[in-house]
Order: C-alpha cells, then sequence, then structure tokens
C-alpha cells in the first residue's frame, strides 16, 4: 500500500459513517419519498466512497464499477418515482 | 509533494464536510423537498470535490511517475464524476415530481403554486 | 477428431443447439418447431444407447471441457481436476436412458396433444430445455454444474407448468409454489456448495470424495443436503408441491417433471454413496432414508384414495412409488458397512430399489399419458364426470391397464418385479417394513380399481357421444412405453443383470467412481 | 401450533447455519487454494487473458457459464410464454 | 435361464408364471366348461337378481368416483382428518416443512452422527 | 491502517444486514423493495471492498436497476 | 467469532430469507425473501475467495507484487448472480398472473390446490 | 406507461447512448478489465429499462423492438454454442485460438500489464456472445414484464 | 445521416476516453482498440441516433455554444453551487426555513435549454425544481427561503436564463 492509501481510506469511512445517518432515514422516513431521497443520498456516497476505495487501493480498474453504479443507481431512482407518479392510464 | 498534499487535503476535507452535511440535513430537515435540498446539492457538490482530489492525485501522479495507469485512472474519474452531475440532479427532480403527484405536500410553506395550477 | 469420444458432450449439447435453434425456426415454420424437437430428441436417445453399450462394456467414461484432451482429468504437476467434466458411470447412463427415452416419448406425444396451444414454440423450447437440465443433473461431475443444471430444469419446469397460466390461475398457482420450492432447494445446494469449497478448495465429486473428512461442516453439509434433495424428489413431508405441479401440468411434462424428480433422487443417492459413502453414519443416515420411505409410501397411497381429479391422484402415487425407491435404497445404505448383510441382502434391496426407478418412470408415464388422452377428449380431469370411456377408447383403455397393473404390482408386469425385489430383501433386513410395503401395493391398486372404474367402466354417457379414439401419434408415444413395460415384466433378469446390477454396483463400490477421476489412487 | 413448530425448527435451523459461520475456517485465510493458485498462476500463460476472472468463467470453467446463459434464455422463454399474446 | 430373477430368498420368473398361469386357466375352463347341466341360455336364469327388486338402468347405476370407498374413509376419519387439514396449500407451510424435516434431519446428522 | 478497511468492511456489513431487515418488516412493499435495493447496493460495496470487481459490477447493475425495474413492474402489475 | 463476521453475516442473510418464506403472507415478499437467500449465498461465496491483503485477479494495472484473492469463487458467483435475476423474474411474473386470476396475492387465499 | 417529464426525457437521450457505449466498452474489454459479458449486457439492458422508462411503453416501442431483441437472444446463443462446438476437434469450449498469433491470438505479456485487445483466444468472442444475449434477454424480460403489467393490474375504471 | 455521424463521433469520443491506455497511436491507442472502437461505435450509433437527435435540431453541433458552455459551467455555475453549499449549510446548522413552491417562466423554448436550467436550479441556492409545465415551459421551483411569493426569474436564478439561451437556443 503507498503513502496515499490513509489519505482516502480515512475519507472513504466516513462517507460510510454518513451513509449509516442516511440509512437512519431509511428506517424512519414517514413517507415513501423520504426513503428514496435517503437511497439517492446512499448511491451518491456509495459512488463517491467507491472512487476514494479504488483510489487507496491503487486499482485503476475499480473507478469503473463507480461508473456502472453511479449510472445505474438513477435508474432505480426513477423507477421508484415512475411508480410514485402512478401513471395508471397508459 | 507538500503543495500536492495540501490540495489533496483540502479537497477531501472539503468533499467530507459538504457530505456530511447532506447526511445531517437529510435527517434535520421537516419534510421531502427540503431534504431533497440537502441530499442533492451537498452531497453533489462533495462528491465532486472527493473525485476532484482522485483527479489531481492521478495527474500529478502521472506527471512525476509518467505511468499510465494513473492517467487512466484521472480520466475514469472524470467519466464517472460527468454521471454523478448529470444524473443527480434529475434524479431528485423526478422525485420531487412524484412526490408531489403522489400526495406528498411541502410542510411549513408559505405558498404552493403547484397545487394551485393543479386544482384549476 | 474422433467423433466417439465426444458422444457425452453431444448427448447434452444437441438438444440444447435444437432448443436454440427453435425459436428461431418457429419465425419461420410453426410446424417444423415440433418434428425439429423429436428429431434432436431422436439423435439424443439413439447417442445414450451407444454410451451406454460403451460404458457398460468398457467402462465408466469422462468428458473433460476445455482440455487438451477429452479424458486428461488432471492437468499436470496437480493432484486434483481443475476442469469441469462429466463423469458417466453405469448408474447415471442408467438414468440417462430414462431420460432419453421419456423426452423422445414426450416429445411425439405433445405433436397433437399441444396441438390448440399458441406459443408452441417456446413450449418445445422449454421441453428441451428441461430434457437438457436432466440429462445435465444426471452427468455431470461437477458439485457447482450440478447446481446450474439443477436450476435450468426447474426454471423450465415452472416455465412449462404454468404454460397454461394464460387461461387459468391454477397453473400459475402450481407454478408459483414449485418455484418457490425448488430456488430454495436449489440454495440451500449452492450453500453446501459453498461449504465443501471453502473446506477442501474442490469442486470436482470424486476429487471431494476422496479427501472427505465427515467433520461438523460436512455433517451440517449433508444435513441441508439430503431434506431438499429428497423434496426435490418428493418425499413426505415435503411432498405438497407434487400434486399441485403434476396436476396442472400438460401430461407429457407431466412425465417429464417425474424424470426430473429422479434425477434429484439420483444426486441424493450419489451424494450418500459417491460422495461419503460409509465415512458418514450409515445406519443413521439409512433410516432416515428408509423413514422418507415408509411416510412416502403410506401417506402417499392414502391420500390417493381419496382424490377426485385423475392426475392429482396419479400425482400422490408418484410420491408413493418414490417411497419405494428410498425403501430398497434406504435399506441398502443401512447394511453399507455390514459386508455380509450387503451381499446377502443389500444389494438385492439396493437392486430392487432402482430398478424400480426405471420401472416407476416407465409406467406412471403411460399412465399420465392416457390421463393425458381423457383430457384431449374429454376436457376434463375430474373423475366423477368422466364414465364409460372404455367403449369409445379402446386402446387407450388397454393401455390404462397395463400402467394400473404395473404400479399396482400384479405379475407379470415391470411393477412386480422390482417390487419382488424389494419385498424379499428388506423382509431380511425388517419384516415390518415390507409387510408395510405390501399393504401399500394392495391400496395402490385399490385406488387404481375406482379410477378403472369410474372413468373407463359403466355405460356410454351423453356428453361423451362424440369421443373418438386419440390420434395415432398419442397412441405411437403410449404402445412405446407399454412394450417396454411388457418387456421389462417378462425379462426382468436381463435388466437387472445388464442394467441395474452395474449401476449399483457403482454406487457401492466409491473407489470405482473416484478412480475414474483421480487415476486409480 | 403450526407456527410454534415452524418458529422453533426455524430457531434450530438458524442456529446450525451458526454453528456452521463459526466452525469455517477463518475469514481471509484459505487453508488450501491450490486450484486458485494454479488459475492464478498459469491463467495468463494458458488463456491469454489478463482478468483472471474472465478466463474462469469463459475457459475452465465455460461450461457452467453455457449453463448459466441457458438458465437466463429459460427464464426468457419462460416469462414470453406466460405472457405470450399480451398485445399493448 | 432365462427370465429367471434370483432375490435372494428365492426367485421369480415371468415366463414360468405365465406358463402356469396357462395351465390353471385351461383347467379352470375345462372345469367350468363342464358346467351345470341344467342351465339355459335366454330364459330367468339369465337374469340378475338383486333382492327382488327391478335391476336400474344403466345410467344410474355408474358409481361416480367420489362415492367409491366412502366406506373407507368413513371409517378412517381420525386418520384422514389430520392429514387432509396438512394439505393446506399453503405456500408458507411448504417452505415451513422443508425447514422442518431439515432441523430434524441436522439434529440426527450433526449431533448424533 | 489496514485496519481501517477491515473498520470499512464490518460497518458495510452491519448497515446491509440493517436494510435486508428492513426489507422484511417493512408492511408496504414499495418501502420494502427501496430496502431491498439498499441491500443489494451495499452487497455490492462490499464485493467491492473484498476485492472482486467483476462481481462488483454484475450486482450493481442486475441489483439497481434491473431487480429493482422488474419488482417494481410487478407491483404495479398486482395493484 | 469478529474475525469470522462476513460469515455470520451471510448466515444472518440466510435466515431473514427463509423466515420471510415461512412467515410472509404476500407473494412479492416471498419474492425479496428468495433474493435475499440468493445474496447470502452469493455474499458467502465471495467471502469464501477472499484472502487478507491480496488484490483482485486481474493483472491489468494492477499493484505488482501481491498475491491474489481466489477467482473461482467470483466465477461461481457471477453464475448464480445470473442465475437470481432468472429466478426472480419468473417467479414475479408467475405472481402477476396469479394476481390476474385470484385478484389477490395474500397466500392464505392462493390455494385452490390442496388436499 | 405514460411517460416522463421533458427533463428525465432530455436527460435519458444523452445518457442512452453512454450507457450503450459503455456497456459495449465492458463487453469488449471482458479480458482486460473487470467485466465481460454478463456485466455488460446487464449494463445495456438497464439502458433499455431506462429508455423505456423515460418515455412510456408506447413511444419507446419506437426505439425498442422485443421481436428484433429475441431475434438477437438466439443469435448470441447459437454463436456461443457454435464456439464451444468448434473447439471439438479437441474437446469441446478449447480455447483453440489462444496464442496461436491471429485475431485475439497474442500471448499475455506474463505479470502485470497495461493489458492488449488483441489476447484471450476466444473469451472476447465469448463475451461479444454472452453480451448479445444477455442484453436482449434483459431487454425482453423488461418489455415483456412493462406490458404485462398492465395486462394483469385491475382495471380502474370499472 | 448528420445525425448518425455525430452519435458516432460522440460514442468514439467516449470510447477513446474510456480505452486510453498505451499502445501505438500517439503512445495512448493500439491499432486494434481504435478498429474496436469504430465497429461498436458504428454499432450504437445504429442504436441511438434515433433517441439523441429526437426533434432533429443541430442547434448544438455549433462548437462555439460548447465553448460558451463550458464557460458557464466553471465560472458563474459553479460559483453559484459553492454559495448554494455554503446556503445549505447555513440551513442545516441553523435549521431556518420558509419553504414555498413558487412558479416562474424563464421564457426558454427548447428541451436541452430548459433541462440544462432545471438541473442548474437544483444545483444552485436554496432551489428546487420539482415539476415543468409541459406546454409553456414553466418551471415549478421549490424555494427554501421565500422572499417574495410573486418572484420574477432573477430571484431564482440570477442570470442563468441569459447564459443558457446563449447556449442552447
Amino acid at each position: 500500500m503507498s503513502g496515499f492509501f490513509n489519505i482516502f481510506i480515512i475519507p472513504g469511512g466516513l462517507l460510510l459513517i454518513f451513509m449509516l445517518l442516511s440509512l437512519i432515514r431509511l428506517i424512519l422516513g414517514p413517507t415513501v419519498p423520504d426513503r428514496i431521497v435517503a437511497l439517492d443520498t446512499i448511491n451518491t456516497l456509495v459512488v463517491a466512497g467507491m472512487i476514494l476505495v479504488g483510489a487507496a487501493y491503487e486499482e485503476v480498474i475499480y473507478i469503473d464499477v463507480a461508473i456502472v453504479y453511479a449510472l445505474l443507481s438513477y435508474i432505480g431512482t426513477l423507477y421508484v418515482a415512475k411508480y410514485l407518479e402512478g401513471g395508471s392510464n397508459k | 509533494m507538500g503543495t500536492l498534499l495540501a490540495v489533496l487535503y483540502i479537497f477531501l476535507g472539503i468533499g467530507v464536510f459538504f457530505n456530511c452535511l447532506g447526511s445531517v440535513g437529510l435527517l434535520r430537515f421537516p419534510d421531502v423537498y427540503t431534504r431533497l435540498h440537502a441530499a442533492t446539492k451537498a452531497t453533489t457538490f462533495g462528491s465532486i470535490f472527493t473525485s476532484l482530489a482522485v483527479i489531481v492525485y492521478g495527474f500529478s501522479s502521472w506527471n512525476i511517475t509518467g505511468d499510465s495507469k494513473f492517467r487512466v485512472l484521472a480520466l475514469h474519474t472524470i467519466v464517472a464524476l460527468v454521471c454523478l452531475i448529470i444524473t443527480n440532479p434529475t434524479g431528485a427532480h423526478a422525485i420531487a415530481r412524484a412526490a408531489h403527484r403522489s400526495g406528498v405536500m411541502p410542510r411549513q410553506a408559505v405558498i404552493d403554486e403547484l397545487k394551485e395550477a393543479k386544482l384549476k | 477428431m474422433n467423433l466417439s469420444n465426444h458422444i457425452p458432450i453431444l448427448i447434452i449439447a444437441i438438444p440444447l443447439l435444437a432448443a436454440f435453434l427453435v425459436p428461431l425456426i418457429g419465425r419461420i415454420n410453426k410446424k417444423a418447431t415440433g418434428i425439429l424437437t423429436t428429431l434432436a430428441l431422436s439423435v439424443s436417445l439413439i447417442l445414450t444407447i451407444v454410451l451406454a453399450v460403451k460404458i457398460l462394456t468398457v467402462g465408466p467414461q469422462v468428458y473433460v471441457f476445455g482440455a487438451t484432451s477429452p479424458s486428461l482429468t488432471l492437468p499436470s504437476g496437480l493432484k486434483f481436476p481443475i476442469r469441469i467434466m462429466l463423469q458417466i458411470d453405469a448408474m447415471g447412463i442408467f438414468m440417462g436412458l430414462i431420460t432419453a427415452v421419456v423426452s423422445f416419448v414426450g416429445a411425439v406425444y405433445s405433436l397433437i396433444f399441444m396441438k390448440q396451444h399458441s406459443g408452441l414454440d417456446k413450449y418445445y423450447s422449454l421441453l428441451l430445455l428441461l430434457t437438457v437440465g436432466v440429462f445435465g443433473m444426471e452427468f455431470t461431475g461437477d458439485v457447482f454444474n450440478f447446481f446450474v443444471f439443477l436450476e435450468i430444469a426447474s426454471i423450465a419446469s415452472v416455465a412449462l407448468i404454468s404454460f397454461r397460466g394464460i387461461d387459468l390461475g391454477e397453473p400459475a398457482e402450481a407454478g408459483f409454489k414449485y418455484m418457490v420450492v425448488s430456488s430454495i432447494s436449489a440454495l440451500v445446494v449452492l450453500f453446501a456448495v459453498g461449504i465443501f469449497y471453502g473446506q477442501y478448495d474442490l469442486l470436482n465429486f470424486a476429487a471431494l470424495a476422496s479427501v472427505i473428512k465427515y467433520s461438523q461442516l460436512d455433517k451440517i453439509a449433508l444435513g441441508l443436503l439430503i431434506p431438499v434433495l429428497a423434496m426435490k424428489a418428493g418425499a413426505v413431508p415435503m411432498h405438497m408441491w407434487t400434486p399441485d405441479a403434476y396436476s396442472e401440468a400438460p401430461a407429457p411434462i407431466t412425465m417429464m417433471l417425474v424424470a426430473a424428480s429422479q434425477a434429484s433422487l439420483y444426486a441424493l443417492f450419489r451424494v450418500v454413496f459417491s460422495l461419503y459413502n460409509i465415512s458418514l453414519n450409515v445406519l443413521t443416515v439409512g433410516w432416515i432414508i428408509i423413514i422418507f420411505g415408509l411416510l412416502s409410501m403410506f401417506i402417499g397411497v392414502t391420500m390417493a384414495i381419496i382424490q377426485k381429479d385423475i392426475k392429482r391422484l396419479m400425482a400422490y402415487h408418484a410420491i408413493s412409488q418414490t417411497g419405494y425407491m428410498f425403501l430398497g435404497v434406504g435399506v441398502g445404505l443401512a447394511v453399507l458397512a455390514n459386508p455380509v448383510a450387503l451381499n446377502q441382502y443389500g444389494i438385492t434391496a439396493m437392486e430392487g430399489g432402482i430398478f424400480h426407478i426405471m420401472n416407476h418412470a416407465m409406467y406412471k408415464g403411460l399412465l399420465f399419458l392416457t390421463a393425458g388422452a381423457l383430457f384431449f377428449r374429454t376436457g376434463t380431469k375430474n373423475l366423477d364426470k368422466m364414465g364409460g370411456l372404455a367403449h369409445s377408447m379402446k386402446y387407450t383403455t388397454i393401455f390404462f391397464i397395463i400402467g394400473a397393473a404395473a404400479i399396482a404390482g400384479l405379475p407379470p408386469f415391470n411393477g412386480f418385479a422390482s417390487k419382488i425385489l424389494i419385498y424379499e430383501s428388506v423382509y431380511r433386513f425388517n419384516p415390518l417394513l415390507s409387510i408395510i410395503a405390501m399393504v401399500v401395493s394392495i391400496l395402490t391398486l385399490a385406488s387404481f380399481v375406482k379410477v378403472f372404474h369410474s372413468a373407463f367402466l359403466g355405460p356410454k354417457l351423453p356428453q361423451f357421444k362424440e369421443v373418438k379414439e386419440v390420434p395415432r401419434s398419442m397412441v405411437f408415444a403410449m404402445a412405446v412405453l407399454s412394450c417396454i413395460i411388457i418387456f421389462f415384466g417378462l425379462f426382468p433378469d436381463l435388466i437387472v443383470k445388464n442394467l441395474v446390477h452395474p449401476a449399483v454396483m457403482s454406487l457401492i463400490e466409491q473407489f470405482k467412481y473416484t478412480g475414474t477421476v483421480l487415476g486409480g489412487m | 401450533m403450526k407456527k410454534i413448530i415452524f418458529g422453533i425448527a426455524f430457531i434450530i435451523f438458524f442456529s446450525f447455519l451458526i454453528v456452521s459461520a463459526i466452525n469455517m475456517r477463518t475469514f481471509g485465510e484459505p487453508t488450501y487454494s491450490e486450484m486458485d493458485d494454479y488459475f492464478i498462476e498459469n491463467a495468463q500463460s494458458e488463456t491469454g487473458a489478463n482478468n483472471v476472472v474472465t478466463s474462469v468463467v469463459f475457459d475452465y470453467r465455460g461450461f457452467d457459464t453455457l449453463g448459466e446463459a441457458t438458465v437466463l434464455f429459460t427464464a426468457v422463454v419462460g416469462v414470453v410464454a406466460l405472457f405470450r399474446g399480451v398485445k399493448k | 435361464m432365462l427370465g429367471l430373477l434370483e432375490t435372494g430368498s428365492g426367485f421369480w420368473s415371468a415366463i414360468i408364471w405365465i406358463v402356469v398361469v396357462l395351465v390353471i386357466g385351461s383347467i379352470v375352463i375345462y372345469i367350468r366348461n363342464k358346467g351345470e347341466d341344467s342351465y339355459k341360455k335366454n330364459t330367468e336364469q339369465d337374469k340378475p337378481f338383486i333382492s327382488g327388486n327391478p335391476e336400474k338402468s344403466k345410467e344410474n347405476s355408474h358409481l361416480s368416483a367420489s362415492h367409491i370407498y366412502w366406506g373407507l374413509t368413513e371409517a378412517l376419519k381420525g386418520y384422514y382428518n389430520p392429514l387432509v387439514k396438512m394439505h393446506t396449500g399453503n405456500i408458507n407451510d411448504y417452505s415451513g416443512w422443508i425447514i422442518v424435516i431439515t432441523a430434524i434431519i441436522l439434529i440426527m446428522v450433526g449431533v448424533s452422527g | 491502517m489496514s485496519s481501517f478497511v477491515e473498520i470499512i468492511h464490518i460497518s458495510t456489513l452491519i448497515m446491509m444486514i440493517i436494510a435486508g431487515f428492513l426489507a422484511v418488516i417493512f408492511k408496504k412493499l414499495l418501502p420494502s423493495i427501496i430496502a431491498l435495493t439498499v441491500a443489494s447496493l451495499l452487497l455490492s460495496l462490499e464485493f467491492y471492498i473484498l476485492h472482486a470487481p467483476d462481481v462488483a459490477i454484475a450486482e450493481a447493475a442486475i441489483g439497481a436497476g434491473l431487480t429493482m425495474a422488474i419488482f417494481i413492474f410487478a407491483i404495479r402489475g398486482t395493484r | 467469532m469478529i474475525g469470522n463476521l462476513p460469515y455470520v453475516a451471510v448466515v444472518i442473510f440466510v435466515g431473514l430469507g427463509i423466515y420471510t418464506l415461512m412467515f410472509k403472507k404476500n407473494l412479492i415478499k416471498i419474492a425479496i425473501g428468495v433474493v435475499l437467500i440468493e445474496n447470502g449465498v452469493n455474499l458467502f461465496l465471495i467471502t469464501l475467495g477472499y484472502r487478507k491483503g491480496a488484490i483482485a485477479p486481474i493483472y491489468t494495472y494492477a499493484p505488482s507484487g501481491q498475491a491474489m484473492v481466489l477467482p473461482t469463487p467470483q466465477a461461481l458467483t457471477l453464475t448464480s448472480i445470473v442465475i437470481g435475476i432468472a429466478t426472480t423474474a419468473l417467479i414475479l411474473s408467475v405472481a402477476m398472473m396469479i394476481y390476474k386470476h385470484y385478484g389477490t396475492l395474500d397466500t392464505d387465499e392462493v390455494r385452490r390446490l390442496k388436499g | 406507461m405514460k411517460e416522463m417529464s421533458r427533463i428525465v426525457k432530455t436527460v435519458t437521450n444523452f445518457v442512452y447512448g453512454f450507457i450503450i457505449i459503455f456497456g459495449f466498452y465492458i463487453i469488449a474489454h471482458g479480458h482486460l478489465t473487470p467485466g465481460g459479458g454478463f456485466q455488460g449486457g446487464a449494463v445495456v439492458g438497464s439502458a433499455f429499462a431506462l429508455l423505456l422508462i423515460s418515455y412510456g411503453s408506447l413511444n419507446s416501442k419506437k426505439f425498442l423492438k422485443k421481436d428484433i431483441l429475441s431475434l438477437f437472444e438466439g443469435f448470441g446463443l447459437i454463436l456461443f454454442i457454435v464456439l464451444g462446438f468448434s473447439g471439438l476437434g479437441i474437446t469441446f469450449f478449447y480455447n483453440f485460438l489462444a496464442n496461436s498469433g491471429g485475431w485475439f491470438g497474442n500471448a499475455a505479456v506474463i505479470g502485470v500489464n497495461p493489458g492488449n485487445m488483441n489476447t484471450g483466444g476466444v473469451i472476447p468472442l465469448m463475451n461479444i456472445a454472452v453480451g448479445l444475449e444477455v442484453l436482449s434477454a434483459f431487454g425482453v424480460i423488461v418489455l415483456t414484464m412493462a406490458s404485462a403489467a398492465e395486462f394483469t393490474k385491475k382495471k380502474e375504471n370499472s | 445521416m448528420i445525425d448518425f455521424i455525430v452519435t458516432f463521433l460522440l460514442s468514439m469520443l467516449t470510447y477513446l476516453i474510456l480505452t486510453a491506455s498505451q499502445g501505438e497511436v500517439w503512445g495512448i491507442w493500439s491499432v486494434f482498440e481504435i478498429i474496436t472502437g469504430i465497429i461498436l461505435s458504428f454499432i450504437v450509433a445504429f442504436i441511438a441516433n434515433k433517441v439523441l437527435f429526437q426533434k432533429r435540431t443541430y442547434r448544438m453541433l455549433n462548437p462555439l455554444r460548447w465553448v460558451i458552455f463550458l464557460v458557464y459551467l466553471i465560472g458563474p455555475f459553479f460559483w453559484a453551487m459553492a454559495k448554494a453549499n455554503i446556503d445549505v449549510a447555513y440551513r442545516v446548522i441553523t435549521g431556518k426555513i420558509n419553504p414555498g413552491i413558487v412558479k416562474i417562466s424563464p421564457g426558454l423554448k427548447t428541451d436541452l435549454g430548459i433541462t440544462l436550467l432545471a438541473d442548474s436550479i437544483t444545483l444552485t441556492p436554496g432551489t428546487l425544481s420539482v415539476d415543468i409545465d409541459e406546454k409553456n415551459n414553466d418551471l415549478y421551483i421549490h424555494w427554501i427561503n421565500v422572499t417574495t411569493l410573486k418572484p420574477t426569474t432573477h430571484h431564482i436564478c440570477s442570470n442563468f436564463p441569459q447564459w443558457i439561451r446563449r447556449i442552447a437556443e
């Protein structure tokens, strides 16, 4: 592990704690949109965390995972939002 | 090396701070829309800075060592960042719209023109 | 390139290729799909017979994927195999023959039987995939590969069970239930695979069998594997999915489902005999399997007596007959560590159990096909609404009599041959078990008398005035199975000596199985 | 009544799984790794792929992959067959 | 010998069985053909005697499936009622039973064996 | 400092278990599915930390995108 | 115990899934249970393949000179993930079809086949 | 299914092509970087799901044809199994292109290296075949279930 | 045709960014890589060109607009975003909010313009685009600190519409 390992891994760990805070919102969230917001936040944090952890590991190819994640979490959010909107009439 | 480290620390510090702010705001604010403010703005901004730190690290290491893997690191991080910037506000918009249409009204609102527009 | 070395993979790959081609061909010509399916399955049947001859004369066959030679099991410098391999011994090819015959007959029968349904290309594709899954479960020598084929078989079964779900609710319900229980079983199997992998870093059956230590984790893996595989075979009290699935699937598929559940049974025997063999506590496990057998026999048959739906009744009988197999093989397992008792009656009991697998597949397939024929002409499965069909469906009646006599164990049909092996050998192990088995046989006869009476006998009913004999290809399919039943009944010794005994010996002798891969260790 | 039996059985099952988890070898220290070491050492020279996982997936265990693609195909055919004739 | 199936304590041969059945059957047929002298066809002797009542028409005499073995099921009510009750058709019970059996077997195999 | 990785790893596991638990105990289906997605996403992060990027990509693509999509279709079709 | 926490997490996941299958009364909940078991088993396989202080088994741009984690479990997990989505899709389709015909998803009412 | 708001649609227009090219990148570089046929196929399949959700099932018919997708699915699988068969001179699934010097036949540099596209033997071809199958399979599943959701749900007017 | 070519070029660009490593071409790409990229981009162009150019408007092909876009992104937009976050920090810490949903008519016509504006609004101080009027492109904004009940466009998003008009219309 290089000297930069510590620099990137500690913010990664902190992001994880923030994720835990968002998870509390997922538990509490009185309405469904609250929970989606929590999901969205967790997604963003996970992407940021993945980039940091990948840099810390010095594994360049790991960043691809973060890209996939960033793109596809958006799709998940859209699906739930669409369901909430209730596009019932075709 | 020293300046690089300083820049990295600053970027990471800003990023972590705003991410923290986003999470706390998610917990503290009273209703969906205000939470969205915190979640979207703060986490996007924070993630931009943490990613910028990685990009700076990548490009500077490329300059120092000449190893092409750091260039790849930086380029891929840029791509990830662009994805994040494009998708995050749109997702927030979709959530807000869905929330309003599913009947979750903003709390403590002084004005709600969308509701009036719908009633018309 | 010597094709005869590649027969094991061709048996699997040709139906698979056909399964991928069928939807494409179905766009051009709907009718060609059925014919292509039958063709592929007949090729597979022929190849299976050729392979059977080869295995029974030469010995077990191995096929290693991607190696520089099909029989190169160990790469240089390693003690354990690293690649996936098919490993077919006498037991495997015995099951393979059943699958080949049953799938071929099912395809022929489907040609007319499924004609009024839409989406036939998908139906045939799924039929081929189910066949491939069952073949793979029987031939594979790799633990994880077994899981993959188990999933292929169960997903294809679910899709076929709920094939009529667009019009009716019940098939979808049966499909859902089957899907849930089979996912549980598949995932538990995967968990056990993980336990094995984590301990020994191996995935090959034979290599695992040579190093297995029967530690606490191995015990837990065994305790997880036995119930789920027994469940897939339909053992009481985890049999509830069986009547649902069997009664709602189309008749040829029900026949295939019997073969698929027997493949799980085979896997159970493979795990107990080839993987653990005498390292396990044979008395405990043997009695577990015997108790499964007893419960299945008795509860299955008693539940069958009160059924009104003909296919549901037969499904309960399928459970009951599975009990015989459990009983025979369980007795063999219980005395596995005792060579004297094994030679006196253990091997005979196992021969009975294993022979019963094949007999069961044949006559139960025939019975389901006759039930399907009745459904094809009358449009009902309810026994209360039938009656007097013997007047108009003569061939079906004859085939039904043959099947019913065989399942009830009347001489000279094949059911009797395997049952007498079980009775006489089990009697020496424990007389009570044998008596229960006979009682169950009598009850089986009783319930089939009920079916025969209410469906075929009696005056011609006015609502079935128009009923005719079923078309020729369906009669042909049933006739094939009847001929096999009569042949097995008349010459049981041929089958037992040449096919069943080697299968039993290949189960009992673990060294033969591991030696094929590891080179006579 | 039935719920109680199921509950007890579930607890027993769960406790056995926990036992198996505790008895498992220590996390992160595989006792045997002959097969995988062979893959790691020889995958590049034998298959020419840098990604050992891919070379395992498509070369050493290619038949699994065929089966797995078949599972997906089966599921798709099953779903399409289930909803055949649904127009919209 | 062809068709001889050793069972450990005896043997079974379908061919011999068929031969024996044929022999016994021919004897039976022979005895039957000797017959009662006073029997004549197409007389009153042909008709079945059902407690003196006239025979029912054929359509009504057909016994439907759910009535066969009514007596048996009625007699074994104590056995059948819980058994039928067990087959609820509920998917939770299906998976539940699997877990119950798995737990029992895990105890049998994992603790004792 | 690799113990920090351990901490990340363990807290991811704990969050994953919480999310899985939520997926079971939520009464309504939609929150339950959201919790399931969160569990699946964290599982992907866990794979990432355990040095399995291939599996992490597969899990992210399938868990976040497609499982969500087909579950949403299912609950749309059953209301 | 703490060293084996990943295995315990796996077991908890499997247990949660089994619990859902046994006690939850909604067909889609049951599908969620199946997905949970799948996740647990996938995690189990990956956990088995982990080696402390090792890197991913990919030679492209890898940090040099380190041990690699075991590749086989990753291959197995890939297979099992795709199998999982296939299973889930089919389960959900059948559940939708049941709803179409029965008008309910309650397991106490979806039992026309019994006895 | 109704379409979503104009903002989502416009973003979708840009992201759609990006996801697809990224999925293709993952498929084509399966033997060098993390990824491969399944992962890339799943990513492209998700792109189809994205198009479906933002344009609605009626409008997305213009861009996504179920028939063509199922055609490609069968085609991908047949390509895959034919690749398996073509090793049959030696064994099924034999990697007959590896280290042969032709297409995809270069030997890889042993040890850590930046990766050369032209290696891997049949592995890249198999990646492409599986990717083709998986992406169209997911496309078909999503499209079928989207129309089935309209079919199975209760009619709200009546 | 032009949309096909543009899509092709865009995807090629993306592919080249993704695959940049070592090779013969400028030391960055190998020839085989570029051939693969061309083939794959061709396929992508075939699939995605209809989606990307739905309205058949080619306004964005002018490179000047992209330059302005970059300037906008780095200059006012980023500055606004920083301000926004400090604003959010203030509100998170103090908890002072006064929210409401207001309507603005920015007068943008194209889809791209309204999208850019909505996303910019979402990332800038105290505002979040909730809904859009599909007919006349009016945006409904959730404003975290409502100062006037009848806000003009300038209140919400200082001079963004001018920038965006220069970029996208």
